[in-house]
């Protein structure tokens, strides 16, 4: 199996072969020999060349959330595309959506439409979990749209503002 | 002295549960209230009973006096434990549980006030001869802000009268800051408490968060239980707290526990409480306020002086006289306690509320977990975001601090992110491992990189394409639907994880 | 004095895992050694590195002096702990790391033997002044085990001379019974300790099972660290345990200790050990033999001194002087230790192996757990049936009995049936709180009925039928197969529970 | 629905209406309103006229093993026979049959086949996690077969030994 990983902004090819337990992975260019025992639904076992690792692994809409000790990474896995192998997704060009991090409640809008902000600058104000939360700007540019109000509740991932 | 019958705990999370456990060990059942969003919560699970009292938002359940009353009366509870927060210095709660013959296990409705409002406390300390953060020594609104300010000089401190756990705090710069803080602050402080009062303080720079913790009990008895040591702060709230100080000597220690008990018995207070000082480098204690109900980091104490202080509470409101004198206490080793929120620390600690799909909590030597949450529960949005306490004791600071390492790599929580990589940072800082710190820590350290394991990736990225090839084959060959095809519980809650094939 | 680079833990279960904790918090990275049987077990995930050793038999793998070496060598380990059990006491194995110039962390081979071969121990200890119980101080066998036993009278002890944790141990009422238990202690011992000679004591009536912990290091200093109250035995095994004991009195106590003391200094005894004694109902201490290693029950001890016995076996190891002298140990509040077993106590405790299908463990203040199991793990058939220790501590004996009846009564495990309910009646019997119990309490215990809540049934039953309907419906509106429909770890284990459609 | 249950013995008939997390259970002429929640995969909170209880519930090849505070049952279920309630089972007469309670191994054979024991008998001796276990006999009889012998291995629930 060969598949496409992406975490923290990396890509790599990986390559997966082996059966019941045992499993040879390549990545980077690097080869592990893999000793894979799952220990609950939601738990594994690996050791990789005498090293013990214990991964809490969750499936993700996209891919696997795993935890070890020290790190937690969001690996998207897809399919390897045809030929080459990943490549560096360039960051989209033109207007920037700013989406709510988590569901909770406006409590102050910042900016207004047409208003030129610099990255960094404070967008709007959210309330969860008994904090208030600055939202910023990811980067320069004009304020196209706001597309919330003032003590409205919004769901993780609700669009909020567009930047362009 | 009476013998409670029953103990209504108005609280959640961790400070519920903490407290239900010290009721059963004193052979009192409990009784839990809960909200709408907290049916599942394990307040609710751990009490001998449960009585729902309202929709999600505190301000309709949590913070409801009638509700809370209405299900002591129901259940027959004699005794109310307010936890911290909600209605916990709330002095027209207290008075409301006097008033219908309800023991409140905290102090009087009085003692309340008098430290609750935070300009009151600070003339009352002045009074009783305790040092404090020069500052206004009441509220203050309108132009006189921007005269007071101009006169305590800059860096201040922005709070809410009404205050207590970070809420309605800011630490303003300079004059053209203040404006904005100002709004900032009594907006938090008006949602928080419902009073939009503030007041002033000079920011003590470089200072340590330090407090001394106090009982006192219906005799006239009064105690201190040492210090905590609670500089490591994220946005002002506790992240990391620890006893003894590596900063205190014996001599300040000394002092400072006698400062404390001087005001407690000076208003006569029956109670857990804690004097939160700041301590400048020149070692000098200033008072900032006094807590009047159990604080979130009371374990520490616990570890080191081996007493429990919400058994304490309870027999202290039962009228019972304190079994120690100051004498028979000292402290023993050195107890270190990580606070694991709900939080991205990544995103400016950003929350992360959502369901824990999978949680494996430490255990061994010299541990204590006082968490609220369990695996498969589903952190709601409208509470603090506060999970977890970890708490490590050792025989010395370094042996703690190791344990707490020991412990944190252990810990696994997925479906949320949690400060567990945060703290752990903190444990493996040099300037935390030499005590070398003040409360502008958590800043410093953000601004450094973190050095992390640098291949550890691979073998996250080989575990999550190993489970995705086993899954797929597991698919493939699957015979039939497995794991009871949907609860309604799975189908609710736990889609993304399961079953979908990718 | 040396400084290890990484210790190999030569053992399994709970004992493993604590030590990698001990490993851990000293900075030094651990090594798991694992038969096939325990590919999955704790101590492997827990561990910084695993070697596979064997075939599940401990014979063939935990008991293989050559594989645990050569594990050794092959991961650069320079540091052997062998835990409790397995090679723990073996003499043999203990030189043969001397000859391969490795530490085996307890004492020299020569201590393991002076102690370990029972009968030398009782010549050395009555040489020393220390009394021990009437009885052989030889091994015997044929003809003479039915002369020695009519010479030293019924009721006796037969004995296994390598044994230790109750193996091989049985006691003999009369002259009728003796033919049949020599063939079975005999066989325990064999299969236990790979040596079948045996040796009789009298059976002190009414006996309390009392030892003291010692600490011996390189430099000649040794001290006590007080006592365990190990009375509570099922099958001749400890199930309870607790510091201080209740029987004890201050005298006593001290006496004790300089006996024990007294016994380490004369064997230059280098390592953390106990001294076991039975203590009749005249408080007259007997000694019965000396464990050369880390006890179970040591968490008792450790919360009640403050001191990590584990963590001080390593430093002893390396040649570090003991941190502390007899008069800075002080026993501070009571510890509790309840031993979680797979097996039925409704059935006379017979082994309860299979896989731990949920589990809910407790935590909050005054708690420790060591663990060796984890919610998922199969607890194989081929070693001892302890899954976890349940430690509580308070400031008195009552407040620690309480908070481990609380602790019980959180903790939950499905799929094996376990000794909690046992320990749980052990904690509520009015004798054990009383602190008035001997050895033969929980054969006592057996014959009484259980009151247990006659009405709780209905909850059982109630909720098992609601989690038929639900699943019921569940599985008939399922839209699609969930729980990644069974993956070879899913098919393989947890059939019983998932999917099938009653 | 209508179920008959058993647990310890004892049988009960048991009926369950409700939907969403509030049902009314009848069993043995008592009913019981039940707000009944999962807590996870195999634990449930329930609140039964203000008591609060956790259990935890897992599947069984014939029912639910539910642990509550302070005891656990094995809860056999069954759709109700039709009419009248489920009858005590009376024990089944003639020959019994020992089985392995536990997997292990044999240790020793204590009886012989014709041999005449008394209840409470040793039959034969078990080892298992490093424990001799003796499996004594169920009532007296007679020793009918022995199916096993001395070091055999034997998984739960294998036939040893029956008695007649």
């Amino acid at each position: 199996m060969i598949l496409d990983a992406s975490f923290d902004g990396r890509s790599v090819r990986v390559e997966v072969r082996g059966e019941a337990g045992r499993y040879r992975v390549t990545l980077d260019g690097q080869t592990l020999e893999v000793d894979y025992q799952r220990t609950g639904r939601d738990f594994a076992s690996l050791l990789v060349d005498g090293r013990s690792y214990e991964a809490g692994i969750v499936r993700q809409p996209e891919g696997y959330t795993v935890a070890l000790t020290g790190a937690t990474y969001d690996v998207e896995l897809k399919d390897a595309a045809r030929g080459a192998g990943p490549s560096a997704r360039a960051r989209p060009a033109g207007p920037v959506a700013l989406k709510a991090p988590m569901p909770g409640k406006v409590v102050r809008v910042l900016a207004t439409v047409g208003q030129q902000v610099q990255a960094g600058e404070g967008l709007l104000v959210m309330e969860a979990m008994k904090m208030e939360n600055e939202l910023k700007a990811p980067r320069a540019g004009r304020v196209r749209e706001v597309l919330v109000g003032e003590r409205q509740a919004v769901e993780t991932g609700a669009l909020l503002l567009v930047l362009e | 002295m009476r013998r409670f019958k029953k103990i209504l705990v108005a609280n959640r999370g961790e400070i519920a549960v903490r407290v239900m456990r010290a009721c059963r060990e004193l052979g009192l059942p409990s009784v839990a209230v809960f909200s709408e969003a907290d049916r599942t919560a394990l307040h609710v699970r751990v009490a001998d009973e449960a009585v729902a009292i309202g929709p999600a938002p505190s301000r309709e359940s949590y913070l409801r006096v009638d509700r809370v009353l209405e299900a002591a009366a129901e259940t027959g509870a004699d005794a109310i434990h307010p936890g911290y927060g909600f209605l916990a210095e709330n002095a027209a709660f207290a008075r409301a549980c006097e008033d219908a013959g309800i023991a409140f296990i905290g102090p009087t409705s009085e003692s309340i006030e008098q430290m609750g409002e935070k300009t009151s406390a600070r003339r009352l300390a002045v009074e009783a001869g305790v040092p404090v953060v020069p500052g206004t020594l009441e509220p203050v609104a309108g132009a006189a802000i921007a005269r007071e300010a101009a006169r305590i000089g800059f860096p201040l401190m922005l709070k809410a009268a009404a205050g207590g756990g970070g809420k309605g705090l800011r630490l303003v710069a300079g004059p053209g800051e203040l404006a904005a803080a100002v709004e900032r602050a009594q907006g938090e402080a008006l949602s928080a408490f419902g009073d939009d009062r503030v007041y002033l303080e000079r920011a003590i720079v470089k200072a340590r968060h330090i407090e001394v913790q106090v009982l006192g009990d219906h005799h006239g008895a009064a105690v201190h239980l040492f210090e905590r040591e609670c500089s490591i702060q994220r946005r002002h709230q506790k992240v990391v707290e620890e006893s003894p100080s590596p900063f205190l000597t014996p001599e300040l220690r000394a002092h400072m526990g006698a400062l404390a008990v001087a005001l407690v018995k000076r208003i006569g207070y029956r109670n857990a409480g804690t004097l939160e000082f700041l301590v400048g480098e020149d070692r000098e204690p200033y008072f900032l306020e006094m807590n009047t109900r159990i604080q979130v980091e009371h374990p520490v104490t616990e570890m080191v002086t081996g007493h429990d202080l919400v058994q304490l509470q309870i027999r202290i409101a039962q009228g019972e006289p304190l079994p120690f004198a100051q004498e028979d206490l000292e402290q023993r080793g050195h107890a270190i306690e990580c606070r694991i929120y709900a939080e991205d620390p990544d995103r400016g600690f950003l929350p992360s509320p959502g369901r824990l799909l999978a949680l494996r909590a430490p255990g061994g030597p010299g541990l204590r977990e006082d968490s609220g949450v369990y695996e498969g529960f589903e952190v709601p949005v409208h509470y603090d975001s506060m999970l977890s306490k970890l708490i490590a004791h050792g025989a010395t600071r370094e042996a703690a601090i190791q344990r707490m390492r020991r412990a944190l790599a252990e810990y696994k929580i997925l479906g949320v992110r949690t400060t567990l990589p945060f703290v752990d940072r903190v444990m493996r800082h040099p300037d935390f491992v030499a005590g070398d710190f003040d409360t502008s820590f958590v800043a410093r350290l953000a601004a450094e990189p973190d050095r992390a394991d640098e291949e550890l990736w691979r073998i996250g990225v080989a575990a999550a394409a190993i489970r995705l090839l086993e899954d797929r084959r597991a698919a493939q060959h699957a015979p039939q639907p497995a794991e009871a095809a949907g609860s309604a519980w799975t189908r609710a809650g736990w889609r993304s994880q399961l079953g979908n094939r990718l």
